[in-house]
């Protein structure tokens, strides 16, 4: 973010708490003494005002980053991102755009219960003008923050709570690296089955990727990265090799870009499919507070297994 | 003839223009030419023609669905505006915003707007880019008396008063929200009450005469610019027409309506007010003649005007990369 | 709903012009001269205000009915229907129940442009917590209305807009007929192929069904009309008999029940079917105002054509 | 020993019990006994007890995700309360909802709600509910200074305001919200001033004497009850620990918060108004034991309950029908 504000000066970030309080989650960290109260607001509770303030300032040119302090909280803002934000570049007949970036963590932050741990991707990804991504690696989400920021068009990035204590290797300053929207990423390679997912179940699917290859099952691991676009060439390729394919996400079972996978490789890759396509989720109920039973409500390791079996016809 | 007179005079223009250009998209409506929802401005034509004259042309107004005066008296043309209703490939936004979606950028209409309230945070942060570059350009945000129980009204007024920005909030009281008259909808009589719980300034005036709004509004504007903070301001006026084309209007009374159009038209008050500072009648039927010519240039452009373009649909959901 | 009115005193409706004016749509004609102001509530426009008082209201054992005067305007109501109503008896460990219908029309109400035009199915069929029914026949409206009213849980409603004109057979108010949450209905039988939709398409698609009968075309017409909960079994055996299918839909593709079908076809009846599952649904677009642009963006019959000879391999 | 001092005992009872009950609960969360996130009420203790003094039972009190203390104050037994924040299958809400959730039908409790302002238009609910069916019942519906600018506060009291519903909103003015104080979120340094706004009645006043609050409170409460329609309350507070217990507190100064504590400790004021209106330190003492025991209690029975059960996963999604 700092390179970005530090090239554009249109760039500023508003929210609650990304100021003084150096971010909720510490991702502002070291911004406002930096770029100062000018470029680095701190708004009051009010996310539909200042989502919506956001996508005014962008109508007259600036650049906004709107921080979520989490996405259970643009539920409020809900109107003015898919109203507004998604339609206003359509609504002028493209006389105004709309270059806004609303960030946040996504998904359950543990133990936070049901109002607290919502995976947003279903709501967005069904918005014509809306951009959605969602990375899993500090390179990745860099590289896409930076097309983000410099897209015309409002990008919903969501970020992973659990992720944020990821350590990894990230492009210096200078590298300027971009990732553009729409390329998915072959995490793996592997020919037994194809493997697709997003987000925060990407560093349990390595893991999990890892033994079983010792068990003498190979996956190929597609992180999908940016939902809308969605490039399903990567994905439809990597099935017409393996000819299997099991999609894990932490969404609630019905819809979302889970079954919007599905049902773009059953379309694309349908003569070669050697079994249905299963998909491995979030249990469909609000989640719980209790840990046991938040474990048993997120996506892991043995509901995964479970189904690549099942299409591995193992069982 | 005094000053004011000669002010008045384009301004009555304006007005006339929006009366005869609404009706004559009226009629097309139910020629069925127009589709949609259409919501008309007839009577209300002083408001949004006093408050133009009190800004500069480099402000930004923003307003709801009920827009085609604001973009009228902003100076979008006749033509461009009535192609858009009839859904052409020449409106203002190659039809695919219509009625309530009325936007031109080059003279700075931000829209336009159909969900209630929606606008208001869109303006204060039109008037936070003002701030931030540390311009001198002040938003208007018109919105409806029905608007002020939404949360986009609360949240536009707390930012705004918050941060001190240069916007002018008007609220057009016409004492109904499509069929339910204001004392159904808020036990308040008086709506500038709601000013000091954002720490806003207020005004509350009589909107049927022009060069009144233009005075008032005046006030607000001013102390937008020199960082006086926001002004709330009520603007008493009363629609002539339905909530939309298709409101029957039942909810009020024939005689409240008559009683409005007789005491309270904009457009006669204005023109009673030229002739008696000494404005002949020749020169005002010239002027509305000139006004008729127009608008039915306008309709005679829009029906022969292509019709939206297939490759409108997709060209404009994303806009690309240009940040760099 | 005047029959649930008479029967249960804590049955109310609220909603914008729902009373005096007798309704933005006419829907709640006559309600307020038979059952008074108590319980036919003109609301101020403040949809999160009065979605969340019907909520409160219930959870103290009143029965709202809430009336959106589009769905439209439950996105500034989303987080009150998402967080509140859809989980206020899991939160609550089952002590409170949410016993609301929130209900209004849905989709295009022709030529009202981008942000009056919202198929919301894919938002809210999402939530578990909630139910959300589609019904596109009288008969079935009241069924379902009964059925949503009586429950006990949040019900999303959803109406199509140009189907109020819709004459059709209505049972009497004796006959009481309700009609389940979860049950879809076969149509139509056909043998060629299984088509299924709900809500605004089926008129269009009944008409195409007949035509496609005289060119020698027999389809299978399922009307999935409650899409959370979905009758899975009655779609899936149908596909079982067909061995093709097609899923007709007026939202957004991405994502939503239409991917939801897909999904759950390609699961359970993958070897049957003998073409992949295909879509015909509204472009990827916000709704433009023109005329002829929105004919263009809404499904029609020859979208619906084009993806059944692609099923069927006549192309 | 006079009668606000008989008064005084167990209502000094019931925030020590908060105090003590809180302090051990902080003390289970860094021992990760709980989870998630726990927002404690200490040093805001007489608010709720207050609040509970001038209220009958049957009254029903919805409020943020700071509620132990009101759940505690309403009656709800520290055993169900340390049980949910343990998440085990005694909790109050068996373990699915864990501190910012807390239910209780029984004392009616309505929760619990961890989405700012989003209690407030339900508590109009509540309150609409009493007016149907004709009943006395008032709602009290807390909420925090910083939630006064979201759309839920304006369109919750828009509704009550309107329908002059029997609801008291009581606005805990703590001064932060999260880490920004009160004069970065508003203009405003009365929040009263907005309750013009809405045609409600107000009030403002220090929270830290609990006879205070009961007798403020009673007069809101009794307005509602007696169809005067709802109030705004606004109480001045302070929390002495973090926001939740993820928050150093980096914000403010260490002085202020001493400042505070030696001069606005709720629990430790009324101490001393007991000890000098004559109530025998022993008496006290043995009190302050009887707490400690009931705390120490509830830790154990939490630790020792059984874990949340599988079956709550799918138990309460859906409720089934039963209106008929
Ligand atoms: C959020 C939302 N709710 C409902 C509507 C439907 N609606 C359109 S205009 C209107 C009445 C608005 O009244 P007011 O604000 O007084 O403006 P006026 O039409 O009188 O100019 C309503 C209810 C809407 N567009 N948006
Ligand atoms: C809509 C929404 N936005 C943001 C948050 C995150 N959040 C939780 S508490 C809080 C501060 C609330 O302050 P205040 O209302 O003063 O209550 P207090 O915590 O001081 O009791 C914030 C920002 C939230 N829960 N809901
Ligand atoms: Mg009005
Ligand atoms: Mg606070």
């Amino acid at each position: 973010m700092s390179e970005e504000m530090e090239r554009d000066d249109r760039v500023f970030v508003i929210g609650e708490e990304v100021g003084y309080y150096q971010g909720a989650y510490k991702v502002t960290q070291g911004l406002l003494e930096r770029f100062g109260e000018r470029r680095v607001v701190d708004a009051p509770i009010a996310e539909a005002g200042f989502a919506g303030l956001a996508v005014g300032a962008a109508m007259v040119g600036l650049r906004p980053i709107v921080e979520f302090m989490t996405w259970n909280f643009s539920l409020v803002a809900f109107d003015q991102i898919v109203n507004n934000a998604a339609k206003m570049h359509q609504m002028s007949a493209g006389q105004l755009r709309v270059p806004v970036v609303f960030r946040g963590p996504n998904a359950s932050a543990r133990q936070v219960a049901a109002q607290h741990s919502h995976a947003v991707e279903p709501f967005y990804c069904n918005v014509p003008g809306l951009r959605v991504v969602y990375p899993s690696t500090p390179r990745d989400a860099k590289g896409l923050l930076k097309t983000a920021i410099r897209d015309d068009s409002p990008v919903v990035f969501l970020e992973g709570e659990t992720l944020y204590g990821l350590q990894g290797d990230v492009p210096e300053p200078e590298a300027d690296e971009l990732i553009p929207f729409g390329s998915a990423k072959l995490v793996r390679e592997g020919h037994h089955v194809t493997v697709v997912s997003f987000g925060r179940p990407m560093p349990m699917l390595t893991k999990l990727a890892d033994e079983l290859e010792r068990e003498g099952i190979s996956l190929e691991l597609i992180d999908a990265r940016s939902l809308r676009p969605l490039d399903t060439a990567t994905i439809v390729a990597s099935v017409k090799k393996t000819n299997r394919c099991v999609v894990v996400h932490e969404h609630w079972p019905y819809g979302g870009p889970g079954a919007e996978i599905v049902d773009c490789v059953q379309r694309e890759a349908f003569d070669y499919l050697d079994a249905p396509i299963l998909r491995a989720s979030n249990l469909d109920v609000p989640m719980p507070y209790a840990l046991e039973l938040e474990n048993e409500v997120i996506v892991g390791p043995e509901r995964v297994r479970a189904a690549l079996r099942q299409v591995l016809y193992l069982d | 003839m005094g000053n004011s007179q000669h002010e008045l005079q384009p301004m009555y223009r304006t007005m006339y223009l929006i009366r005869r250009f609404e009706e004559e998209a009226a009629r097309a409506y139910s020629l069925g030419k127009i589709g949609g929802f259409l919501h008309l401005y007839i009577g209300q034509e002083a408001v949004a023609v006093g408050a133009e004259a009190a800004i500069e042309k480099t402000d930004y107004v923003i307003t709801s669905y009920r827009d085609h005066g604001v973009a009228l008296a902003r100076g979008s043309s006749a033509r461009s505006v009535m192609s858009e209703l009839f859904g052409k490939d020449t409106g203002l936004v190659r039809g695919l915003g219509g009625s309530m979606h009325l936007f031109d950028a080059e003279h700075r209409v931000l829209g336009g707007h159909a969900i209630v309230g929606g606008q208001l945070p869109l303006a204060a942060g039109v008037a936070f880019r003002a701030r931030y570059m540390q311009e001198r350009d002040v938003t208007l945000c018109f919105l409806g008396d029905g608007a002020t129980n939404i949360g986009g009204f609360h949240e536009g007024l707390s930012l705004a008063g918050l941060w001190k920005l240069p916007v002018v909030f008007v609220c057009e009281n016409n004492r109904y929200s499509m069929g339910t008259p204001l004392n159904r909808t808020t036990p308040l009589a008086d709506l500038t009450l709601k000013a000091a719980g954002y720490g806003l300034a207020s005004d509350r005036f009589d909107g049927h005469d022009v060069l009144t709004v233009r005075d008032r509004m005046r006030a607000a504007v001013e102390r937008a610019r020199d960082g006086g903070g926001p002004t709330l301001v009520e603007v008493l006026t009363y629609r002539f027409r339905g909530h939309s084309m298709s409101d029957p209007g039942k909810y009020r009374t024939a005689e409240e309506l008559e009683d409005f159009k007789r005491t309270a038209d904009p457009c006669a008050l204005a023109r009673k007010q030229l002739l008696t500072s000494g404005v002949a009648e020749e020169l005002l039927s010239a002027l509305e003649q000139e006004v008729e010519t127009e608008v039915m240039d306008a309709v005679r452009f829009a029906e022969e005007s292509a019709p939206a373009s297939r490759s409108s649909l997709d060209a404009f959901v994303y806009a690309g990369s240009s940040g760099h």
